[in-house]
């Protein structure tokens, strides 16, 4: 059994036995769903610990190169005269998307820890959590179109549910406004899906393929059809290549997100509850950064290298813009969310760049923002399951009521302000050199990015002076000085490994690196033959 | 100008004048006794029309029974309902029912269009009706023609509608009948 | 002479302010009158027409048979109005919306 | 890169490295075992350091005038780009290896006894993680690393100022602090990044090293030419922008220097350790790293900047009443001097200052410390609400605090720069060296060593106001509260022993045999190129002479101001004294007229600093704040707006249809009607 196929699907396989026990078990739940995360992340270590490295093994569009691949043929219909549908069950990882899983992984453990406060249907939750944990790794491994698409839209439908039924008070806007979001984006990414699976063709055995590594090769596309490179068709009067481009680019955009398609993450992140919100920030958010990397510029290169200047735009606007909304927040919730928003600009930034450094820079830029930002959710969490509030203004001196807490929090905000020593700093630094050794994007782009940094600065130490310095002053009173109760067990089982790995790729960024860095440079190269 | 013609234009008159009433009146006992005074009229055409058996039963029915069955719901109503309408503005045509009122309207031209269109008099099988004499004279006695088809041609339709107004009756009775629980 | 033409448009008269009472009023009873306006209005224009068969009489039976199916549907509609009169305490059928969402 | 090295040479980067990580090791068992008990933790990171200088003096005397040593590991492979870990070692790195260390040694004994025993207290454990940081800054290779331990010599900072974080004002200056240094952080990282587009590498040898890359690049024709790539010459400006703005932020440099001031409301042993010795001058340091990036332009700009900040400074400096405060502009002051003499390529007698400055600035800090205790001692037993810092309210220590008196007044006599001090020797360099660079220029150009001695003359005025109201007279919390108990003394010897070990440090011989001329000093030899001309112009003989005058002169009139005003102690009856006395009305002249002009002034340019400098900076935060509200609120309304928008659009379309299945009969009766009709309308028409 192929042990990348294992653990995309272990987690169905404990959420139908959470849904076969009886509910007198319910407490069994959140262990049974702890073990499956925690098998996850063994599997996933020891992926990590037996990829191959080195220039053959760069993967990105080589199909050879790709590693832990399982290629069945799935679904298979003869349709006569046009060929016939070929519809493959194909899974397989490069640099880039191994350390998406161990990451994935890890978080999916931390948000299971958070789960422990959920408190009502603990079979629905278990299960739908599961499913989407499932769906999150099959995005993450898919190389047929077909596949990810199943598994995108697979992800969407459990957080709905998620974040409609166990989230906080205007539930239901914001899961509404988030599903209603993701599926504009995926249903044209349906059209040009299949789009490409019409322009695409197998050469081994001359049929249509949703295979993505295959429509990487411009060789592959059939004369006159839509997306063929030569003999450019047109949408519109729009060159159809860029029109599919866009398409593709808008609907990851919604997932990462890029402004202005960022107004349903606020909403989510404040709405659903803290478990949720981890996944959400961890790992849904690198879906998009990936999907822009594998897909958008894997099949149209050469739209990505003449509108990097676009996006790279949109990276630094979301940097800033981000950042200053982050600034006039005063709900600590939304306050990371929309940093959320300012971080991954840096991804789109470096990806922009498409320079090695850039894209090296974007994608642990992707690693340690999913430990930090579910670690700031947990959190955030934290404080909001003691006392129900999140207000800034309503908190003041933490620091003399829980000082372990306000060590886990200065940890967090200082690795996401890019601290040297964690792993943001490297992730920032680099992506900001990618971005200015560019020969695609204007040198201020970087300059304006860096000013990023600084206002991320200030809405964290804002924050922190806020809330956790000076004398202890509560909007609750004595009630919640009882309630502020000090960290426990699981909690600090919960955020000592963010803190250790975050620290870790900081000062070993070659943990992360080695193993990116053939894919990157298979991914440069690929770029540059356009 | 025949007495028939004048007789017909002054049934009409009465009848579509006392139906306007009916619509335009806000009280109801008045509209409901103009009513009364539509049928009569109505009564009045069917005889011009050699269908004096109709318009007998038009006057036993409707005005002996119907009438008689909408007054007493009317009473039985109570006097809220009344007062509920004298409330309304006593105009001819509120402005809420303009739509109503332009929609009839329209209805009306159209229905007129289509019987100037359709050229009612002239219509083939009334031509053919003429031609074999099969046209009422005004001296014919049509009520033994009338029995005997009752009792043959349409003893199934009869039957059907006996059985038909006796189902009606029982429910009605069943329908107006006081809940003993209310 | 009085023609069709004469019987036809008086009906359509009466059936057009039938119509209109019905589209119009707020009152249970007074729509039911316009039901039987427009009632008459049908029977008008079947007399009118029974004229030209002497033989089958046609016309003046189906007459007979729609005056008295019109007698016995108002009697389940007084029934019903009754009915409704008892719950909600009007027959405005505007305020009858139970069932509305 | 990896050449093997030498056995000794591999040895010797051992020692440098043992001496970095010990502090670093204190750390992290002050942090995991030992944090709980501040007398534990005290003592594991003292006996850090302790070693840790050890190491410090054996790495110095391998490195010192030898040859370089430079030994580095790949750290991380990016793309193609290799980055590597590695140490370098020359003269600037291994003495500020020293430096840092042996200031830091004292620092932590009287730390030891100045912070009390708090529960669960993690003082020393900031204070290792700090200086850890600054040893491995120092030390470091390649510009990643300098950045990294660059921005975290400012997180400990950071950590130290807000030491007592449940005081507002000490959490509104570290916030402040760590902003201000963020901005000389980003311009420090754009600066790199910079670099490294424009040379590929990160290795400060490479860079900046003899006949290294920088060097070798020109800029012609609007393009900055370097022998890897070339870019846009514009870039070059911004680069050296951006690391003027990490110079001017750690070193507090006009315009950056607000936060100093405001950093004093630390504890004073981390104001003497961080804020007078060595993270401001890391500022000096990273010039002195990267000195090969400016050019002749660039380097006046640094020179009018410096200047103008020491005069600035040290006008301030004059009408300051809180003893750290005065020490804080000084410090100001002095790091303009250094930035000053790199800018008239004074790169010797810069770092030359910086030394000798580390040491006396500490001493003074120290000092203060003392006396700031026993006034706080003061205030708590007599239960008193004074400001402890107040040196309105001190006067005539001298008695209570006699070892401590004689520590301040050798430190001072450093910071006026009189003969026989370290001090003498570092900034009569500098001022001999800024007239000589005028020489060859236009009149402007004498501007700066005008300024510079101006400067001078303000130092010794201030240096002197303040030995003289803290030291001399009366005790006039006395003279307010006549039933004040006074139990003060200098204090224990984790107090007495560090300010003896700086004094000392703070006197000629520490750096030259001869007390009057700098150029034999050892440490400006180590700096020069072998070839330097020396005593060849009339300023060597005649500035330090003009100086010294005019220093004892000040801090004589200073006396008289704030002694001889109040009370008389001069023998009255002698001819001399009336010649005296007669200069007293001359002084009493100039006090009218330049001493209030110099205290107006000083006060305009405080006002100024606070609320021209400073408000400039308010101003920034709240066109950010406002900014940041609009940008909310464009999100809110318009963004998501939009959206709202088109959501609307949809449910009104809905409501629309739904409004005719609304349960009323009629209204259906209607549609149907109006629908038939309007077939029937349609038919008839066509």
């Amino acid at each position: 059994m192929n042990i990348l196929t294992l653990l995309i699907f272990s987690p169905a396989l404990f959420g139908l036995i959470i849904l076969a026990l009886p509910s007198s078990w319910r407490a069994s739940y959140k262990y049974i769903t702890l073990l499956a995360a925690l098998l996850q992340v063994g599997m996933s270590v020891s992926m990590y610990l037996n990829f191959k490295t080195g220039a053959a093994f760069g993967g990105f569009n080589q199909e050879g190169q790709y590693q832990f691949v399982q290629k069945l043929p799935w679904i298979s219909l003869n349709l006569g005269s046009t060929g016939k549908m070929q519809i493959d069950y194909f899974v397989g990882v490069d640099g880039m998307s191994i350390m998406l899983l161990v990451m994935s992984a890890v978080v999916m453990v931390i948000a299971t820890l958070a789960s422990w406060e959920i408190k009502s249907n603990l079979k629905g939750y278990f299960a739908l959590f599961l499913m989407l944990d499932m769906a999150v790794m099959g995005v993450f491994s898919a190389l047929d179109f077909f596949l990810f698409y199943l598994f995108y839209e697979l992800m969407l439908l459990p957080l709905y549910f998620l974040i409609g039924m166990w989230g906080g008070a205007r539930r239901e806007y914001a899961a509404i406004k988030f599903f209603l979001y993701t599926l504009f984006g995926s249903v044209f990414m349906l059209l040009v899906m299949v789009g490409l699976y019409l322009s695409v063709t197998d050469p081994a055995t001359g049929n249509h393929t949703f295979n993505i590594v295959q429509m990487m090769n411009p060789a592959n596309y059939q004369q006159g059809s839509v997306f063929a490179l030569l003999g450019q068709q047109t949408l519109f009067g729009i060159p159809a290549r860029i029109v599919g481009f866009v398409v593709l680019f808008v609907a990851f955009a919604i997932k990462v997100p890029v402004v202005p398609f960022h107004t349903w993450l606020p909403d989510a992140h404040v709405e659903a509850p803290t478990p949720v919100s981890i996944i959400l920030a961890g790992v849904l958010l690198k879906i998009g950064g990936y999907g822009i990397i594998r897909i958008c510029m894997g099949i149209f290169p050469e739209v990505a290298v003449s509108g990097a200047f676009w996006l790279g735009l949109l990276g630094v606007i979301s940097i800033l813009y981000g950042a200053l909304n982050a600034l006039a927040q005063r709900d600590l919730k939304r306050l990371i969310a929309y940093s959320s928003v300012s971080h991954m600009g840096f991804v789109l930034l470096g990806v922009a760049s498409q320079t090695a450094e850039g894209v090296s820079g974007a994608m642990m830029q992707m690693i340690s923002h999913g430990f930090l930002s579910a670690m700031l959710f947990f959190l955030v969490g934290v404080v909001y399951n003691r006392v129900h509030d999140r207000d800034i203004y309503n908190f003041r001196g933490l620091a003399t009521l829980m000082p372990d807490y306000t060590v886990y929090v200065m940890i967090a905000f200082f690795a996401s302000l890019g601290l040297p020593g964690f792993s943001a700093f490297v992730a920032e630094a680099f992506s900001l050199a990618g971005a200015f050794k560019s020969t695609l994007l204007p040198h201020w782009m970087a300059v304006c990015g860096s000013v990023g940094i600084l206002l991320s600065a200030a809405y964290f130490l804002w924050t922190l002076q806020r809330m956790f310095f000076g004398q202890a002053r509560l909007k609750g009173g004595e009630v919640w000085k009882t309630a502020l109760s000090k960290l426990d067990i699981r909690e600090k089982a919960a955020l000592l490994p963010l803190a250790l790995l975050a620290l870790l790729l900081g000062i070993m960024p070659s943990l992360a690196l080695d193993k990116i860095n053939d894919s990157v440079l298979a991914f440069i190269h690929f770029l540059q033959l356009k | 100008m025949s007495l028939v013609t004048v007789m017909f234009y002054l049934m009409a008159i009465i009848a579509l004048g006392s139906a306007l009433y009916v619509a335009a009146s806000k009280n109801l006992v008045r509209s409901v006794f103009m009513f009364f005074v539509t049928l009569f009229a109505l009564a009045g055409l069917y005889v011009l029309c050699l269908a004096d058996f109709v318009a007998v039963t038009q006057v036993v029915v409707y005005v002996g029974g119907i009438l008689v069955l909408i007054l007493f719901a009317f009473m039985l109503s109570g006097r809220e309902s009344l007062a509920g309408l004298q409330q309304s503005k006593n105009r001819l045509f509120a402005v809420q029912n303009l739509p109503a009122f332009l929609l009839v309207t329209l209805f009306f031209v159209v229905l007129v269009n289509i019987v100037i269109m359709a050229g009612v008099d002239n219509l083939p099988w009334l031509k053919q009706a003429e031609k074999m004499h099969n046209v009422i004279q005004p001296a014919d006695v049509t009520i033994n023609n009338l029995g005997v088809n009752l009792m043959t041609t349409y003893l199934l339709p009869f039957e059907a509608i006996s059985i038909l107004l006796l189902m009606a009756l029982v429910g009605a009775a069943h329908l107006a009948r006081k809940e003993e629980a209310l | 002479m009085i023609t069709m033409t004469h019987y036809l448009v008086l009906s359509a008269g009466l059936f057009c302010i039938g119509l209109y009472v019905i589209l119009a009023k707020q009152n249970a009873v007074q729509i039911l009158i316009g039901i039987e306006l427009m009632l008459n209005a049908a029977i008008l224009n079947l007399v009118a027409f029974s004229r030209f068969d002497k033989l089958n009489n046609s016309g003046q039976t189906f007459a007979l048979f729609a005056i008295v199916l019109a007698a016995a549907s108002t009697a389940v509609a007084l029934a019903i109005i009754l009915n409704v009169y008892r719950r909600y305490r009007t027959i405005d059928p505007g305020k009858v919306n139970q069932l509305k969402d | 890169m990896n050449t093997p090295l030498p056995n000794i040479d591999l040895q010797t980067v051992y020692y440098a490295l043992a001496a970095v990580v010990l502090p670093f090791t204190a750390f992290l068992v002050n942090l995991f075992i030992s944090g709980k008990n501040s007398k534990i933790s005290g003592w594991v990171s003292t006996g850090a350091i302790l070693v840790s200088a050890v190491f410090a003096v054996m790495v110095f005397g391998r490195v010192w005038n030898s040859h370089a040593i430079h030994a580095q590991q790949l750290w991380f492979t990016i793309g193609q780009t290799p980055v590597y870990a590695g140490v370098w070692l020359n003269n600037l790195s291994v003495l500020m290896l020293l430096l840092v260390t042996v200031i830091a040694l004292p620092v932590h004994v009287y730390s030891t006894a100045y912070i009390k025993t708090h529960e669960n207290n993690r003082y020393f454990t900031y204070l290792s993680l700090f200086c850890f940081s600054m040893l491995a800054l120092v030390v470091v290779d390649s510009l990643v690393l300098l950045y990294a331990f660059w921005e975290l010599v400012g997180f400990s900072s950071y950590l130290l100022i807000g030491f007592w974080f449940t005081r507002d004002s000490a959490v509104q200056a570290n916030k402040k602090a760590f902003i201000m240094n963020r901005i000389g952080d980003i311009g420090l990282l754009t600066a790199i990044i910079i670099l490294f587009s424009q040379y590929h590498t990160f290795d400060l040898i490479q860079l900046f090293g003899d006949n290294g890359l920088v060097v070798k690049s020109i800029i012609k024709n609007d393009r900055w030419i370097g022998p890897v790539s070339q870019i846009a010459a514009t870039w070059q400006y911004v680069a050296c922008i951006g690391i003027f703005l990490a110079v001017a932020a750690k070193s507090a440099q006009f315009p950056l220097h607000t936060w100093l001031p405001d950093a004093m409301e630390g504890p004073t042993s981390v104001s003497a350790l961080i804020h007078a010795a060595t993270m401001v001058a890391a500022g000096v340091f990273l010039l002195g790293r990267v000195y090969p990036m400016f050019n002749i332009q660039e380097l006046d700009a640094l020179a009018v900047i410096g200047c103008f900040t020491a005069f600035m400074a040290a006008t301030i400096a004059l009408t300051q009443n809180d003893l750290k405060r005065i020490l804080a502009y000084s410090t100001i002051s002095q790091l303009g001097y250094m930035i000053m003499a790199m800018g008239i390529n004074a790169y010797a007698s810069s770092l030359f200052h910086l030394v000798t400055h580390a040491f006396f600035k500490c001493l003074l800090f120290l000092c203060s410390g003392v006396i700031i205790h026993e006034m706080q001692h003061i205030k708590e037993e007599n239960q008193l609400d004074i400001d402890p810092q107040n040196i309105l309210y001190m006067g005539g220590l001298r008695k209570k605090l006699p070892i401590t008196f004689i520590a301040c007044v050798i430190g001072c006599l450093a910071l006026v720069g009189l003969p026989l001090t370290s001090g003498y020797l570092s900034k009569d360099g500098i001022l001999i060296q800024s007239f000589e660079w005028a020489e060859g220029r236009s009149t402007w150009g004498y501007l700066i060593p005008v300024g510079i001695m101006l400067t001078s003359c303000l130092t010794a005025f201030y240096v002197a106001r303040l030995i003289f109201k803290v030291f001399f007279g009366k005790f006039r919390l006395k003279e307010i509260l006549p039933d004040v108990h006074l139990h003060i003394s200098d204090g224990g010897w984790q107090y007495t022993l560090p300010l003896i070990f700086l004094s000392l440090c703070s006197l000629f011989p520490l750096f030259s045999l001869n007390p009057f001329l700098y150029e034999h000093a050892w440490l400006y030899k180590g700096f020069v190129p072998s070839n330097y001309l020396a005593r060849e112009s009339i300023y060597h003989t005649i500035i330090p002479v003009i100086i010294n005058l005019a220093s004892v002169f000040v801090a004589y009139w200073a006396y008289a101001v704030y002694i001889q005003q109040r009370k008389l102690v001069f023998p009255q009856t002698s001819f001399l004294f009336r010649l005296s006395y007669n200069q007293w009305y001359i002084d009493a002249f100039y006090r009218k007229v330049i001493a209030n002009a110099a205290v107006q002034l000083g006060q305009v340019l405080f006002w100024l600093d606070r609320n021209v400098v400073d408000g400039l900076v308010h101003l920034l935060t709240k066109v950010t704040g406002w900014l940041s509200a609009l940008t909310a609120w464009t999100d809110r309304y318009i963004v998501d707006g939009t959206l709202h928008l088109i959501a609307a659009i949809a449910s009104a379309i809905g409501n629309f249809f739904r409004s005719f299945q609304g349960g009323k009969v009629q209204y259906y009766l209607f549609s149907m009607l109006a629908v038939i009709l309007a077939l029937f309308i349609i038919k008839l028409l066509i």
